[in-house]
């Protein structure tokens, strides 16, 4: 084991992945001789060619379209699109084509193998156009999976998997924790699963939940909680899709509370979908209205963020409210 | 209309970009001569009639499909009409395990490497054996086997992707390219701007092929480009390239033979713009009568491509007007009898709704895939493809075939 | 007052606005001489010029940039999409672009002008690419308003204010009801508010709530449910953003019971939003838990297309369950 | 590296694509000398300084900005060091109320039309004077007066944008036209594309102004593009086209002129692509040490386009030493001092996070707002930005102004 913080670890997962299977392929803008503009790639065209690991042109449509065609092919490509807000262009290839290609062509042909990187979040003064979150879009895509990982140990493993898993995968990193958050990480190759959520911390009177670097919010407002004597369940979502319904609703039906938090805005946020979800599966147990705390329905700010962003205490208050309903 | 005009020249001749007037290299007269200068390309007689064979397949089971559109028995269609010597001479200069990642318009390659009829009717109309499993509207063929990519409606999608596939053709050293079709229309999207960079930047073995046919839909070319055609950009790009008629069936194929020879020896990316026209509808949706003259479809009528790879066959002797006859009662037989046997099939199993969306159904999709079996199960007369047979008594008439009395409007 | 159907109708608000202020502009894929393959803007060319109403390449990402760019300057675009499956290559100008551009200048300068019009939705055989029902991923987006007219009438005063509102606005139009839907639509100039539901029946026992061409499927539903004594209220959302809170949940705190119908998937379409928003305001009040009558979380089928949808019989089996709990 | 390189011309000639190899157009050696056959461009005294002046300043404000971000005054920044010519002298030669769509690295375009260095700062400091209110990172600069649109950071949206706002310009019949600004490396986005072609065919009166600095972010030219630049591709769109040397102000000044020319009195867009490198880290996130050689750096420094007008100057006497100390050392002041005033002025107010979203704020907005203020009020010290003075007692040492110790990794 050794201490890493989050880009090591992934790009430990991306030497990895690299090593294990020649048809793995990283490339994207500036992740080649560079290594990435926050060095995610650092290394790895050294380590295995130009072939492999390699500078695009400066177009995410190209540079999505082209991993379709690579995954199509039988290639593993893993595409970095340098800031979660420069997706968009990459839309239509991602949504209609890397989401649709298995149905569309009744599985005689998948882009199973790709998986597109991208750093992702606020707090660090970034503004519009470098802290959206935008996994929710995405999350509307059937056929996609979206994955979200909270610290280094995790993104190891859950990259691993997501680069191995036969389907498009995309892969949000919390850029504010880049090198914040340290952590011990297993140098062997391991997978975390797709799919599951975790629980991180039991607690009977209240389910919180979030994912990514918004995990370290609530945990703190868990511990501002606790010390009111409030008893708070932690679940890291970790796939934002598919979403694993069963262990949230399980704790629910526990504690009969819940909020849950992410920086994107509120309106049509992935938080939207879990209320509406739990309210259904748990309507009987719930004790108080599930509750949501977001960004505000509103384009990224800069001066004023941390105004903006859904902070501890706005989590704290929101489980005080729950239990006091 | 103002197409590009350009004066003929008779020999390959890949430009560099150091030219910058586009020749459109021709071989064949539409009397089925060749020009003066002109020489045959390396092509025996079993594989030009394999090529005529597919040409007249194509244009018959277009007639056909359009008629029984009209007759309502089909949803959508669209015709590769006056198109085929561009589709299927350039498919036919490739080797038949090069992948093909295509618009919607090139049924006619799909022929050529051998999609049985039986294969084209079940996707059609969308039965338990189509492959694509019912999911797709007419026309939007795919085959593993035959190195045919599943057919995307969103435009010039392909065409990027056709530079990745290609590049991972490269690094597997296998032989292969990549050639991807698209109209000139769909060359205007900025997917295509970034496959042609990409492809030139990273020597991938692609060839692209645009099918300018002076429309996208009701849009003459003039309003889609100011400059003269597409061929040019390639310079913009560092690419090699050729402007060819589309109709000249001999043509296309020596371009693209050579094309592929730059792209699998050399790495070399290749555009070739094929100037051709679209002789029927833009679809079964569609009608041209509203954007365009008679008068101007009567004058490409008269470059039929078929007829005039016909008339060069009949001269070498290789074809005759019996053989033709044969061939076109047997072809449209085979269609009618092909679409009958398809349009009875059953559609594809309920299922189908939920499969392929990941590798395996997320037990989200498995739950919905439950209730809506148990709705289907309390009105199975309302869902007739797909109840339990022994629920749809109600509907005797087979109605439970894939494809009712089905008038789309769905496409365009 | 003339009968007309829906395409008439937005044909008839298009040639209105462009009488009306010579800085409207219509333009798209085929949108000129031919009028749009639809035939929504036929005779605008010949009535407004060719500088008023044309062609444009076949480029969405440019159609919509040129139209922002446009709408900057101060002119008025209605710029077509073809179909809202192909919206997505523009994705970037619309979510990143039109959205953002009042925010991030402190409103020096704005798009306000702009409006994009697209068909959507399923129903008409169109599989994978020509059914989708894209209002969800826009929903997500502060900065943009969405709206979706159910009828003629409706579309011809929605679609005048969206022209005329001085935000950038969607309109998305149910292409299933273009020549299906008929009504009496007044021939003068007149708008309808964005951002206000209607309430189309007033009712006891349930709330039903849709929009677009989703309003004749729970119409009939509510018709099946009223023979078994069930009494409906039923409302049309008309915009989707933003949204008329006030109205759905005055309607939820008197019936107690909602059912919210839409094609889009199940799995973050906008229904998630309505059910987490209401359950939350209408906590107590909620009798059953709010549920959902939607599309698969699949891309769109054809020849299943009916088992897909979500059609009246599902909406009334929904009603019936809710009433049930 | 590997740039286009290609001989030089001296008049501008305007490429229609009959020729292909595309020379550079440059009127003025490093020495401040003409090139023999030049002819200076009309430009008299007055605006030659104005020109000269907002080079200067650009560069101080960008050696002392970059300086405050090191210290950690300012979260970010970006340096047009080394194309001041480029920018400026394009600028200079439209209208001053032609519209500016830039990328950017175009601070000097901004300075040239007047804007104030305390409007500068008020944006970098995102301070309540900001015009944009504190949502852009620093240098997202804009100014209605100026005719600036405000600055996105997606790159490429602006291009397209550019056509359509010409298209309105256009319309209106007022003379005007739009200049685009974008990098070598935007110009591979899908939006490069779109813009250009639609401009072709609409006959629009844009000019698209390419700064071809040789890099983007660490990606060099060679693996943005193969062809010779981005210059050639205007051949596939029928556009005119001319590469100048954007280090030289002269030329880039009397090319753009003349393409404005174009613009207004023909409809006709133009392309200029200015050779020029960012003699600067792309940004304050930057370090080029890790893709490119202090030897080239080093090369092109010797080539520095302010100190090439200088001596121009200084031979036509219309400037001295004596002058140039008084200007850097009255900009010099004045940019440390505007600064100190402008890092201390308080954030905007709290309601600016949700205003401008809509052109009035929704009912949920305003909800959302009042919530938050509640929030405020319960945590005053939290959130010393925003708190009312009477509640952040607790904070005394200014630290509700704008910009605390912000020391952003936002944005590259
Ligand atoms: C992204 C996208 N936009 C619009 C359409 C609608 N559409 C289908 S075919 C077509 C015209 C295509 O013209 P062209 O590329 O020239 O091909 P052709 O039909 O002439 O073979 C259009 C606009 C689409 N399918 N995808
Ligand atoms: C759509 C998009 N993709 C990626 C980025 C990140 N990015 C910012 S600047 C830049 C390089 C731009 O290079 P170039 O256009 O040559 O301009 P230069 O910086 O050289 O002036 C990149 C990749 C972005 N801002 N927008
Ligand atoms: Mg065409
Ligand atoms: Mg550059």
């Amino acid at each position: 084991m050794a201490t890493l913080n989050l880009l090591q670890a992934i790009n430990q997962a991306l030497d990895i992945a690299m090593a294990d299977n020649e048809r793995v392929l990283c490339f994207g803008e500036d992740v080649g001789g560079f290594g990435g503009v926050f060095r995610a790639t650092s290394h790895l065209q050294d380590k295995y060619g130009k072939a492999r690991c390699f500078n695009t042109p400066l177009v995410e449509q190209g540079i999505i379209g082209f991993a379709n065609g690579l995954a199509a092919q039988g290639s593993t490509p893993v595409a970095e699109i340098q800031f979660a807000d420069y997706i968009f262009p990459a839309f239509d290839q991602i949504v209609n084509e890397s989401a649709k290609f298995r149905y569309r062509s009744g599985s005689l042909f998948n882009v199973g193998g790709l998986t597109i990187r991208a750093p992702y979040g606020g707090g660090i003064a970034g503004g519009l156009y470098h802290s959206q979150s935008p996994e929710a879009y995405f999350a509307h895509t059937p056929g996609l999976k979206v994955v979200v990982p909270r610290n280094p140990h995790q993104a190891k493993g859950l990259l691993l998997a997501a680069i191995r898993d036969p389907n498009p995968v995309l892969f949000f990193e919390p850029k504010r924790l880049y090198r914040a958050s340290t952590g011990e990480v297993p140098e062997s190759d391991y997978e975390l699963p797709l799919g599951e959520a975790e629980v991180i911390k039991e607690g009977s009177d209240i389910t919180l939940l979030a994912w990514g670097a918004q995990m370290e919010v609530i945990e703190e407002a868990a511990e501002l909680a606790e010390k009111e004597g409030i008893s708070c369940e932690i679940i890291d979502l970790r796939s934002i899709l598919p979403w694993d319904v069963d262990t949230v609703a399980t704790s629910v039906l526990k504690t009969g509370r819940l909020v849950i938090s992410h920086e994107a805005p509120l309106t049509g946020g992935f938080a939207g979908e879990i209320a509406a979800t739990i309210q259904e599966r748990c309507f009987l147990y719930l004790e108080s209205p599930i509750s949501r705390v977001t960004g505000l329905d509103t384009p990224f700010p800069l001066t004023l963020e941390k105004e903006y962003l859904p902070d501890r205490l706005k989590v704290f208050e929101a489980i005080k409210a729950s239990m006091a309903y | 209309m103002t197409r590009a005009t350009s004066s003929l020249v008779h020999s390959p001749h890949f430009l560099e970009g150091d030219e910058f007037s586009i020749d459109t290299f021709a071989l064949l007269k539409q009397d089925g001569s060749l020009y003066e200068g002109a020489t045959v390309p390396d092509l025996d007689r079993d594989k030009a009639l394999r090529i005529y064979h597919a040409m007249v397949f194509t244009r018959v089971l277009d007639e056909r499909m359009l008629a029984a559109q009209r007759q309502g028995r089909l949803s959508f269609y669209m015709q590769c009409t006056g198109e085929e010597a561009a589709v299927i001479g350039s498919t036919a200069a490739l080797d038949d395990a090069d992948m093909i990642m295509a618009q919607y318009r090139e049924q006619g390659a799909l022929a050529y490497r051998g999609f049985s009829c039986d294969e084209f009717m079940n996707q059609m109309f969308g039965n338990e054996h189509d492959y694509g499993k019912g999911r797709q509207m007419p026309i939007h063929y795919g085959s593993a086997k035959l190195h045919y990519m599943t057919i995307s409606s969103p435009l010039a999608t392909q065409i990027p992707q056709a530079t990745g596939y290609a590049y991972g053709q490269k690094l597997a050293g296998d032989g292969h390219c990549t050639i991807t079709y698209f109209g000139e229309g769909a060359a205007s999207e900025g997917d295509f701007h970034a496959a042609l960079n990409m492809a030139a930047v990273h020597k991938v073995p692609v060839i692209f092929f645009c099918r300018n046919n002076g429309y996208a839909i009701s849009t003459p070319a003039v309003e889609q480009f100011a400059a003269d055609g597409v061929a040019p950009r390639a310079f913009g790009y560092k690419m090699r390239v050729i402007r060819v008629d589309g109709n000249d069936v001999l043509a296309v194929y020596q371009a693209t033979l050579e094309a592929r020879r730059l792209a699998v020896e050399q790495n070399q990316p290749v555009l070739i713009e094929a100037m051709t026209y679209r002789l029927a509808a833009h679809s079964s949706s569609d009608d041209p009568s509203g954007y365009r003259s008679k008068k101007e479809e009567e004058a490409w009528r008269e470059k039929d491509p078929i007829l005039r790879l016909r008339r060069w066959l009949e001269d070498r002797e290789w074809w005759s007007d019996d053989e033709e006859k044969a061939l076109q009662e047997r072809l449209r037989r085979e269609v009618l009898e092909t679409m009958k046997v398809a349009q009875k099939r059953p559609a594809p199993p309920l299922e189908s709704l939920i499969t392929d969306v990941y590798d395996t159904p997320t037990p989200q999709l498995k739950e919905q895939l439950a209730a809506l079996e148990t709705h289907i199960r309390r009105y199975p007369e309302a869902y007739p493809k797909s109840a339990h047979k022994s629920a749809s008594e109600h509907s005797p008439q087979g109605s439970s075939t894939s494809s009712g009395a089905v008038t789309g409007q769905g496409g365009y």
